[in-house]
């Protein structure tokens, strides 16, 4: 009971900080770090939760692959140690209350309603009934979109390859600086 | 291995999450640093998603699904994104977002 | 095939006719072919018509056929002429032919000039068939758009900026109509049954008044910018300032008709209970569209800015007797629209065929052409008598029975307003002399004046045509009104039905 | 499972085999004919399209996840002529020499996008459309930025990217809400358990914010002008007629069937939405120089007429969206098409370049001022059919006053429209776009859409057959 | 019965004239066209004496009076069951008394123009224009309701329009023409006003159910009030308004004088006999309605009448165009005639002034066209109108200096030319009716006296005169008209007018009263007397006269500065006060309204253009707070 609720507060506390430190470090490197940090935190709520086998796909595929992935760019486009110039301070502001008042709203919104639990029984999500569920055609089947999901990948690969494909008239290999 | 935790501590949580992340979405200058911030978003959402499963709708799995194909889908999402990030900064040597606007008005 | 469908078809295969023309030269041969048949069809549709008549057929409306076109929403092609149509038809055909001939010498752009002007003339001729809402509007934003390009590309002076204005006003009047079209659809069936389009259906059932009253105003304005309901009159002016002579010709002679036949036809006759209850605006509106319109021709210099605001007045009295919902005045109405249609035709004709020569339009830059083009110069003081409402030409017809009409009113309010209007006919008096004096009388002021030619054959039919049917109008109106009269009869009973005074 | 959930399926499953079959061609023909491949993929697209018409069962599939019923399959067709057109307009832009390496790609990115569409529309669970969604924006996003060496082009793909991003997660987190309240994303059981209170509010708000994204609906519209700009031009007139058009079948399938409870609310929605959407984008298309950004903001006010067939919820409102879009494809398409016609061949794209266009190009001024005429409303070609009946459908539930005033914006729209139409028509050039003659491809797909800009209109057959098939509330 | 039938064809006749002659004189035979249209006329001319003869003579009574019998009648125009303008001819009296004069003065004018406009371009157009006239005035005349008077009044009014203007490159003929025409139209406007305001009441235009005195028309109508007078008076007041135009009465009459600016043959035919008279025969033909319905609409028929004929004659004794001082003279004497319809009552001897005004009328006509022709005479001699360049003509042109005489003599009242008779019978019915207008009438009869004979001696006798051409004679064509006019001036006197043409259709017994006529003619020799000693020779007395009185002579002279009123008012107030500003409001108000709404239009699409900033994350700022706004108005402004 006091041990979930700790380990919650302090999964939030972590997430919450990070997820802060992500969106203000001015340091591009150690931002994509504070992410990677975010996204393990999720992945202990997710363990919390029992979602054992979400928990693994959050750190292979999110905090392993897309991170990763983020950190492969930053080192294409981006010196280590550059640091950001401050943003605008009006943009700060104004983005700033945007998000304040769409969290309000949300959450003042969500504790006004009344979650009611319902009564049947909760399932025992074992890799069996996930790999049952994901192959059934059935309701509560989700064969399709596993196909679909597929197409989308190929898709996405497809159009990766599409933009980093040579053709066409190249400028030159190192890009000149935009001209005002 | 939640129980004495209500459900909306996980849905504030995830609220916060949420609009940090479109707080970084709207202030982040760097592309790739704006990218992370999408993902903040995506994974706010997860959590929601897999809190309602657990808690609310346990006899079912689509939560749990959904949060699975957000991920996937993310994972493609962030591949091209920084495909076309990675030719932004060829084409325009910067990957500051408030430079790519040749467009406007 | 029948008849009436022709009138749309004829202009229809004129179009095609001329664009498959290899040979430039022959464009206006095929339009005036095509015209010319359009002006018998519309002789043999009054001969039958009168002859349907006399045999003793007293429906509402002749030649009606009727094809069901979105069985959804139930709209149907549906078309049928009574009297007013009729004529309005023959004052159509006679404006088109004129028309055409007073555009012999176009060259720029040779075939899509007759293009554009007879798809303008095939929009009007289907507005005036149609007894469906949906086709009548439909015919109204055909007749209406072709006028962007033919002021637009064959126009003079700031040709662009007037034919802009001319269109977006209009089609802000046509955005007005639509909704009033909208409405009277939904409300065509109060009692249940199914919804209609067509007016004649409609005008069984009565609109509840309280939609009456949203859309009569809607429906009135929306055809009163076409008809020049102060203060929508703006485009008139410019629009025709700067539309070439034939364009000018149709609008004013025909394209402004479409006006008030709508807002006679649909407005008024739909929904007379509301007509009835907010007359009194639209009176007082129209009245001055009259009178003011009359004053701000005698301050023009222009003689298509006085003749654009001599329209205003006219046209503001086509309007101001529709409201007055009695035969007489509505009669009136009709048979100014065809005299007005006629004359100001003729008035633009003749402002083209001076310009043609003296490359002005400006009165003070003129003077003294009767001397050297008497023949353009007559014709010009038998516009101006006709205009100015002399017996013997139709202007009078039409002024006088609307002000009969006008002053049976049984209210005293309008009966004073009636006075008021009545006395436009003294300030176009002023303005039409003044033009004559100024521009054909006197001595020759300008020496490049002297040698001017006269009126060319092409010139001198058109203009003949026009000064013949003032003229059979003027002396021989009883046919006219009582063709007119006799199918007024049915609009104006529904109209005493539900409006008992 | 049964051969017959396959024939049902059709549409997607030709179009994703479509798509193996030009990867396998890809695979297989030299380096040298790349650009056969053009035609092959065109030529399986029209028997695909002709394919989708034949007549087929309809039901639910996969426990509720696949709906098709006779409305889904008249949208697919309808995209499919759609994308039939685009495909030929762009062959001529394939033919060009940058683009010889990537034929393939283009031409399967595009079905893929399709295929998501169509799973979209025959979505019966939430999952299904988000993945639909996806699919359908995020090969556009690499098509947008097709041209590497243009920087408009990269830009337009990063400004669709995250855009598209952040309005799946907004969406998404919409979509959470629903989840939570209702304890299910199947369609059928969502519409019967939603009620309407605060947090569904919200999360509908949500979800529509991210449909609003693709339909380009103000305000999250603002992507729309520089993506159409910067993209190259056939992926354009994809983005406006094809994504466009899929995006509100799906929006307006999914408020018929799964909010009918909130009908209230979703109708002050598009109400405020729908008035913002026609005026903004008409004020913002007034001074546009570049025809691609013009016409993308044209695209938005068209948008917003749109709008005006969902407001009532009634069978006539969808009747009338659906032929709407048929006759925008049409439309827009024409626009499009010559555009791109005169892009191909001149790479000029600003509106002063057209002016004297008449002079030189009358066939091309025509389809343009036909195409723009439509666009606008004005009789007698479709465009003003398809008005019609969108702001009949709205006056019939006693909208009038919107329907005011769309109609009043219909006059800004004529107007600048008209400009158009005086660049070409009026103005004068000292050295206007010489002439040209289009090759066949280009010929052939202006005269369809000039056919339809014409037929859809008086063939009155095409609409009654749209209303049979449509639905209310 | 006598068929009168054939009586439509004496306005038919000129208009086919007229449309043949417009149509194809020009170009065919424009030198027959003289001929063929004085042929025309004459033949309408016998046409009307022997209607004349058959109506006055061979007619039957009915009751003791004569009928009006309705010759023609067909519906032109029908506007509601019982108001229809019908054309058609009407005979009663009075109509067949004006077809005479009509036909008999036209045609004189037809031949004196044979020989005055002899080679002037636009011969056969005068023609034309003679023969419209003729059938508008013969319309006018005939009129079986007064909505085709109306109608024909309009269309001598346009005819009168042409002919004035008919040296159209002559800048003061066209301002002549422009502003008789509108002068003329405004009071026509009232005129229709009038007949709009009758016809509501009455439900008829005709005139037999109009002015039948037990009918409807006149007993119902003087009830029904508005401002304190009858609705019958109003119209009848507004009506008169359009003869005051015609007629050229005090306040319309500016139109007049200048009106001499037409070939003089039309003065003498429209501007003299005819067309001016036209108000004094509206009034007659409406008279049962006015005296029974209407009697303050008679009495302002009476002041306007009196002031006119004054106003007018002190005018005309300072002018020295010779045919403005003969217009004066008309308006002087038309005056006259409105004066005495304004003092007559209905029937019996009560008429008197009834029959005297039409006695006056067709007695006027006889001696004011012969006036003008012999002024044409005088001025196709000398071509000048200026008495100051004339004298001693009496040597040059013998038979027009006797002609001139004649009519002098009888306008001035000398018995026993005709004008003593007519003028003695107005006096007579004013001196009965009302002391101080017959005053008034009174000293105007000397007045005219004395102004006639000024210009009598000033053109025949006076000063020699150096003239550039020796003036010679006019040619056998102009003389001859003068002549027959001479003798009808001098016989005409002598019709039993109280036999034929009486206020109800039955004669009653007039006699001259002396008590009346030896005062007049004393006063009119007395004018005559002064005329001699002023103008017969050469003096400076005139001069001096003129310098005593500087301020009135001046007034006068400048015919009391009505045409700078009328200047005003037309330029001024209309032209400035009015359109000017109703064209710059249309413009800059009513336009320029239509304009800023399509230049906010773009001046709002110009601000709003930094939304569009083309900054991605801007874009997403907007997005992200479109969805919260919503979400709020949604959820707690609009739920």
């Amino acid at each position: 009971m006091i041990s979930n609720q700790i380990m919650f507060i302090l999964f939030s506390a972590m997430i919450i900080v990070f997820s802060i430190l992500t969106v203000t470090s001015r340091k591009i490197l150690r931002a994509a770090v504070y992410l990677l940090f975010v996204l393990v935190s999720t992945s202990g709520l997710y363990f919390m939760l029992d979602y054992q086998f979400l928990a693994a796909v959050q750190l292979t595929l999110y905090a392993g692959g897309i991170v990763v992935l983020i950190i492969f760019s930053i080192l294409l486009t981006s010196h280590i140690s550059q640091k950001f110039e401050p943003t605008g301070i009006m943009k700060s502001v104004f983005s700033a209350i945007a998000s304040i008042a769409g969290a309000i709203l949300a959450i003042i919104t969500i504790l006004d309603y009344n979650f009611s639990a319902t009564a049947q029984a909760a399932k025992e999500v074992d890799m069996r009934l996930i790999g049952n569920s994901l192959l059934s055609v059935d309701y509560d089947g989700y064969i399709l979109p596993f196909e679909v999901i597929s197409v989308l990948l190929l898709a996405a690969m497809i159009a990766a390859i599409v933009i980093a494909k040579r053709g066409g008239p190249e400028k030159s290999e190192l890009p000149t600086l935009k001209q005002e | 291995m939640s129980t004495g935790i209500p459900v909306q501590y996980f849905l504030v949580l995830a609220t916060i999450m949420f609009f940090t992340g479109i707080y970084g979405f709207l202030t982040r200058r760097n592309l790739i640093t704006m990218l992370m911030s999408v993902e903040l978003i995506l994974n706010a959402v997860n959590i929601n998603f897999l809190a309602f499963n657990r808690y609310l709708y346990p006899h079912k799995l689509e939560g749990m699904f959904f949060s699975l194909f957000i991920i996937a889908v993310a994972a493609s999402e962030a591949a091209v994104a920084i495909a076309i990030v990675i030719n932004i900064y060829r084409r325009f040597a910067t990957i500051n977002v408030e430079d790519v606007n040749e467009m406007k008005h | 095939m029948d008849i009436l469908s022709l009138f749309v078809l004829i202009p229809v295969l004129t179009i095609t006719g001329i664009l498959l023309l290899k040979d430039a030269r022959q464009v206006r041969l095929v339009a005036i072919f095509g015209m010319s048949l359009q002006l018998i069809m519309a002789a043999v549709l009054v001969f039958l018509y009168l002859s349907a008549r006399h045999s003793g057929n007293t429906d509402e409306m002749l030649f009606v056929k009727d094809y069901l076109w979105f069985k959804s929403l139930n709209i149907h092609y549906a078309v049928g002429v009574d009297g007013i149509s009729v004529a309005l038809i023959s004052l159509t055909s006679i404006v088109v032919f004129a028309g055409l001939f007073a555009s012999w010498e176009v060259e720029y752009l040779k075939k899509e000039f007759f293009i554009s002007l007879i798809l303008l003339a095939t929009g009007v001729f289907g507005f005036f068939i149609s007894i469906d809402l949906f086709t009548m509007f439909l015919f109204y934003e055909l007749a209406v758009i072709p006028m962007y390009l033919l002021i637009g590309i064959w126009g003079t002076g700031p040709k662009e900026y007037s034919a802009m204005k001319l269109t977006l006003m209009l089609m802000g009047g046509s955005a007005l109509l639509l909704l009033g079209i909208l409405g009277i659809y939904f409300n065509s069936a109060p009692n249940g049954g199914r919804l209609t389009f067509n007016i004649l259906e409609i005008s069984k059932v009565v609109i509840p008044i309280s939609a009456q009253r949203i859309f009569f105003p809607l429906t009135f304005i929306g055809f009163g910018v076409l008809g020049a309901l102060f203060p929508f009159h703006t485009w008139s002016p410019d629009g025709h300032a700067s539309a070439p002579t034939a364009v000018s010709m149709l609008h004013a002679g025909v394209l402004m008709k479409l006006g008030g036949y709508g807002a006679f036809r649909v407005a008024i006759f739909l929904m007379p209970q509301a007509a009835k209850e907010l007359s009194w605006i639209f009176i007082i509106l129209t009245s001055i569209s009259v009178v003011y319109g009359a004053f701000g021709a005698i301050a023009q210099k222009d003689l298509k800015y006085i003749n654009a605001y001599s329209s205003v007045s006219h046209c503001g009295l086509v309007l101001f007797a529709v409201l007055m919902m009695n035969k007489t005045a509505m009669n009136g109405a009709i048979i100014q629209m065809i005299s007005h249609g006629l004359m100001t035709a003729l008035f633009f004709a003749l402002i083209g065929m001076l310009y043609g020569r003296t490359h002005t339009r400006m009165i003070n830059q003129m003077g003294g052409l009767m001397k050297v083009i008497p023949f353009l110069s007559v014709c010009y003081v038998i516009a101006g008598l006709a205009s100015l409402g002399l017996p013997g030409l139709s202007g009078f017809v039409a002024e006088m029975t609307i002000f009969v009409g006008a002053f049976q009113h049984p209210e005293l309010f309008y009966r004073i307003v009636t006075i008021l209007a009545i006395s436009s006919i003294v300030i176009t008096a002023v303005y039409i002399l003044r033009v004559i004096a100024v521009l054909l009388l006197g001595p020759t002021t300008n020496e490049h004046f002297e040698h001017l030619p006269d009126a060319k054959w092409f010139e001198k039919i058109s203009v003949v045509t026009l000064i013949g049917s003032v003229a059979a109008i003027g002396l021989a109106p009883f046919w006219l009104s009582s063709m007119i009269g006799t199918s007024l009869q049915p609009i104006v009973d529904r109209i005493v039905a539900l409006n008992p005074f | 499972m049964s051969l017959g959930t396959f024939f049902i399926m059709r549409h997607e499953l030709l179009l994703i085999t479509a798509a193996l079959l030009v990867l396998i061609a890809e695979i297989f023909v030299d380096a040298g004919k790349k650009r056969s491949i053009s035609l092959f993929s065109v030529i399986i697209f029209g028997v695909i399209t002709l394919a989708g018409f034949i007549p087929s069962p309809t039901g639910t599939v996969f426990g509720g996840m696949y709906i098709s019923s006779g409305t889904t399959l008249l949208m697919k067709n309808i995209l499919n002529i759609g994308v039939f057109l685009v495909f030929i307009q762009s062959l001529t832009w394939l033919k060009k020499e940058e683009n010889s390496e990537k034929i393939s790609e283009y031409f399967i990115l595009l079905i893929f996008t399709l295929t998501g569409m169509n799973f979209m529309i025959s979505a019966g669970h939430f999952l299904m459309f988000y993945i639909g969604i996806e699919l359908a924006t995020i090969p556009i996003a690499a098509l947008a930025a097709f041209d590497r060496y243009r920087n408009k082009s990269a830009e337009a793909g990063i400004k669709l990217i995250f855009s598209s991003a952040l309005s799946s997660g907004i969406l998404l987190y919409g979509l959470s809400m629903i989840y939570g309240t209702t304890g299910t994303l199947y369609f059928s059981e969502v519409a019967k358990l939603f009620v309407n209170n605060n947090l569904q509010i919200l999360a509908f708000i949500f979800f529509f914010a991210g449909m609003a994204f693709k339909i380009s609906i103000v305000p999250f519209h603002l992507w729309t002008a520089d993506v159409y700009e910067g993209s190259p031009i056939n992926i354009t007139s994809y983005l406006s007629v094809i994504s466009k058009g899929a995006a509100v079948f799906v929006l307006i399938i999914i408020l018929y069937t799964v909010f009918p409870v909130i009908m209230g609310t979703w109708q002050k929605t598009i109400y405020v939405t729908a008035i913002l959407t026609m005026t903004i984008g008409n004020l913002f298309a007034i001074r546009q120089q570049n025809l691609k950004r013009f016409l993308a903001f044209s695209s938005i006010s068209q948008a917003g007429y749109i709008l005006l067939g969902f407001i009532g919820g009634n069978q006539l409102g969808m009747a009338s969206v659906i032929y709407y879009i048929l006759v925008y494809i049409f439309s827009n398409l024409g626009a499009f098409g010559v555009v791109t016609a005169i892009s191909n061949a001149t790479g000029k794209e600003n509106m002063d370049d057209y002016n004297g266009l008449y002079q030189t190009n009358p066939k091309l001024s025509l389809i343009m001022m036909l195409a723009l005429f439509s666009l606008a409303g004005i009789p007698p070609v479709a465009g003003f059919f398809g008005k019609f009946f969108l702001f009949t459908a709205a006056a019939q539930k006693g909208f009038y006053l919107l329907v005011l005033i769309a109609v009043l914006n219909t006059i800004i729209s004529l107007f600048y429209y008209l400009l158009v139409v005086k660049a070409m028509f009026i103005n004068k050039n000292e050295n206007p776009i010489e002439k040209f003659r289009s090759d066949f491809p280009t010929r052939f797909a202006l005269g369809l859409c000039v056919a339809g800009i014409v037929i859809t209109g008086f063939a009155s057959i095409i609409f009654e057959a749209i209303k049979n098939l449509s639905f209310g509330v | 019965m006598i068929n009168f039938s054939y009586t439509i064809w004496i306005p038919l006749l000129p208009f086919f004239m007229f449309i043949f002659l417009g149509l194809a004189g020009h170009k065919y035979f424009p030198k027959l066209s003289g001929i063929l249209g004085t042929c025309g006329l004459a033949i309408i001319t016998v046409l009307s004496y022997i209607t004349a003869y058959k109506y006055f003579f061979t007619t039957e009574k009915v009751d003791g009076a004569f009928q009006k019998i309705t010759a023609f009648n067909t519906t032109w125009l029908q506007f509601t069951d019982k108001l229809h303008i019908d054309l058609g001819v009407l005979l009663d009296p009075i109509s067949v008394m004006m077809l005479v004069v009509i036909t008999t003065v036209s045609l004189m004018v037809h031949i004196y123009s044979l020989g005055y406009m002899k080679g002037e371009k636009g011969f056969e157009r005068f023609f034309a224009f003679l023969s419209l006239f003729s059938f508008s005035m013969l319309g006018l005349v005939l009129a079986t309701n007064i909505f085709q008077m109306y109608i024909f009044w309009e269309l001598v009014g346009v005819s009168s329009f042409l002919l004035i203007g008919f040296y159209y490159q002559k800048p003061s003929a066209v301002r002549a023409s422009k502003k008789a025409f509108i002068v003329t139209r405004f009071a026509d406007l009232g005129f229709l006003i009038g007949i709009l305001i009758l016809s509501f009441n009455t439900k008829t235009f005709d005139f037999i159910s109009l002015t039948d005195p037990s009918g409807t028309a006149i007993t119902q109508g003087s009830g029904i009030g508005f401002l304190g007078l009858s609705i019958m008076t109003w119209s009848m007041i507004f009506v008169f308004m359009g003869g005051v135009g015609k007629s050229a009465m005090f306040p319309f009459h500016i139109w007049l004088p200048d009106a001499m600016e037409g070939p003089t043959p039309v003065s003498a035919l429209i501007h003299a006999a005819t067309m001016v008279v036209a108000g004094v025969y509206l009034v007659a033909r409406m008279f049962p309605i006015y005296a029974l319905a209407a009697p303050v609409a008679l009495n302002i028929v009476a002041y306007v009448g009196a002031f006119s004929s004054i106003f007018a004659a002190i005018i005309a004794c300072t002018q020295t165009d010779i045919k403005r001082v003969l217009a004066y003279s008309t308006m002087s004497q038309i005056g006259y005639m409105m004066l005495a319809l304004g003092v007559s009552g209905y029937g019996g001897h009560e008429g008197l002034g009834y029959m005297a005004s039409m006695f006056h009328l067709f007695t006027h006509a006889m001696f004011k066209a012969l006036l003008f022709l012999g002024a044409g005479a005088i001025i196709h001699a000398v071509h000048s109108n200026h008495m100051t360049e004339m004298g001693g003509l009496r040597k040059y042109l013998p038979i027009t200096h006797i002609t001139f005489l004649i009519a002098c003599l009888t306008i001035a009242g000398i018995p026993p030319l005709s004008g003593f008779f007519s003028k003695d019978e107005i006096l007579a019915a004013a001196l009965h009716h009302n002391k101080l207008l017959f005053a008034v009438e009174y000293a105007v009869a000397g007045l005219t006296a004395f102004y006639m004979f000024r210009l009598y001696f000033s053109v025949f006798w006076g000063k020699e005169t150096a003239y550039h051409h020796t003036p010679h004679e006019a040619p056998a064509t102009m003389t001859i008209p003068l002549i027959i006019l001479a003798i009808g001036s001098v016989l005409t006197g002598f019709i039993p007018f109280n036999q034929l043409v009486t206020s109800d259709g039955r004669a009653f017994e007039s006699e001259l009263e002396l008590m009346v006529a030896i005062p007049s003619v004393l006063i009119g020799l007395l004018g005559i007397g002064i005329a001699y000693i002023l103008y017969k020779k050469e003096s400076a007395i005139p001069d001096k006269l003129a310098a005593t009185f500087k301020y009135s002579y001046k007034w006068a002279y400048n015919k009391f500065y009505m045409d700078e009123v009328y200047l005003f008012v037309t330029k001024k107030i209309i032209f400035k006060l009015i359109s000017e500003p109703v064209a710059w409001f249309d413009r800059n108000v009513v336009d320029a309204t239509m304009n800023a709404i399509a230049s906010v239009t773009q001046g709002v699409s110009f601000r709003i253009r930094g939304f569009q900033s083309g900054q991605l994350q801007k874009y997403g700022f907007v997005f992200i707070t479109g969805a919260i706004m919503l979400a709020i108005l949604f959820i707690y402004l609009w739920k």
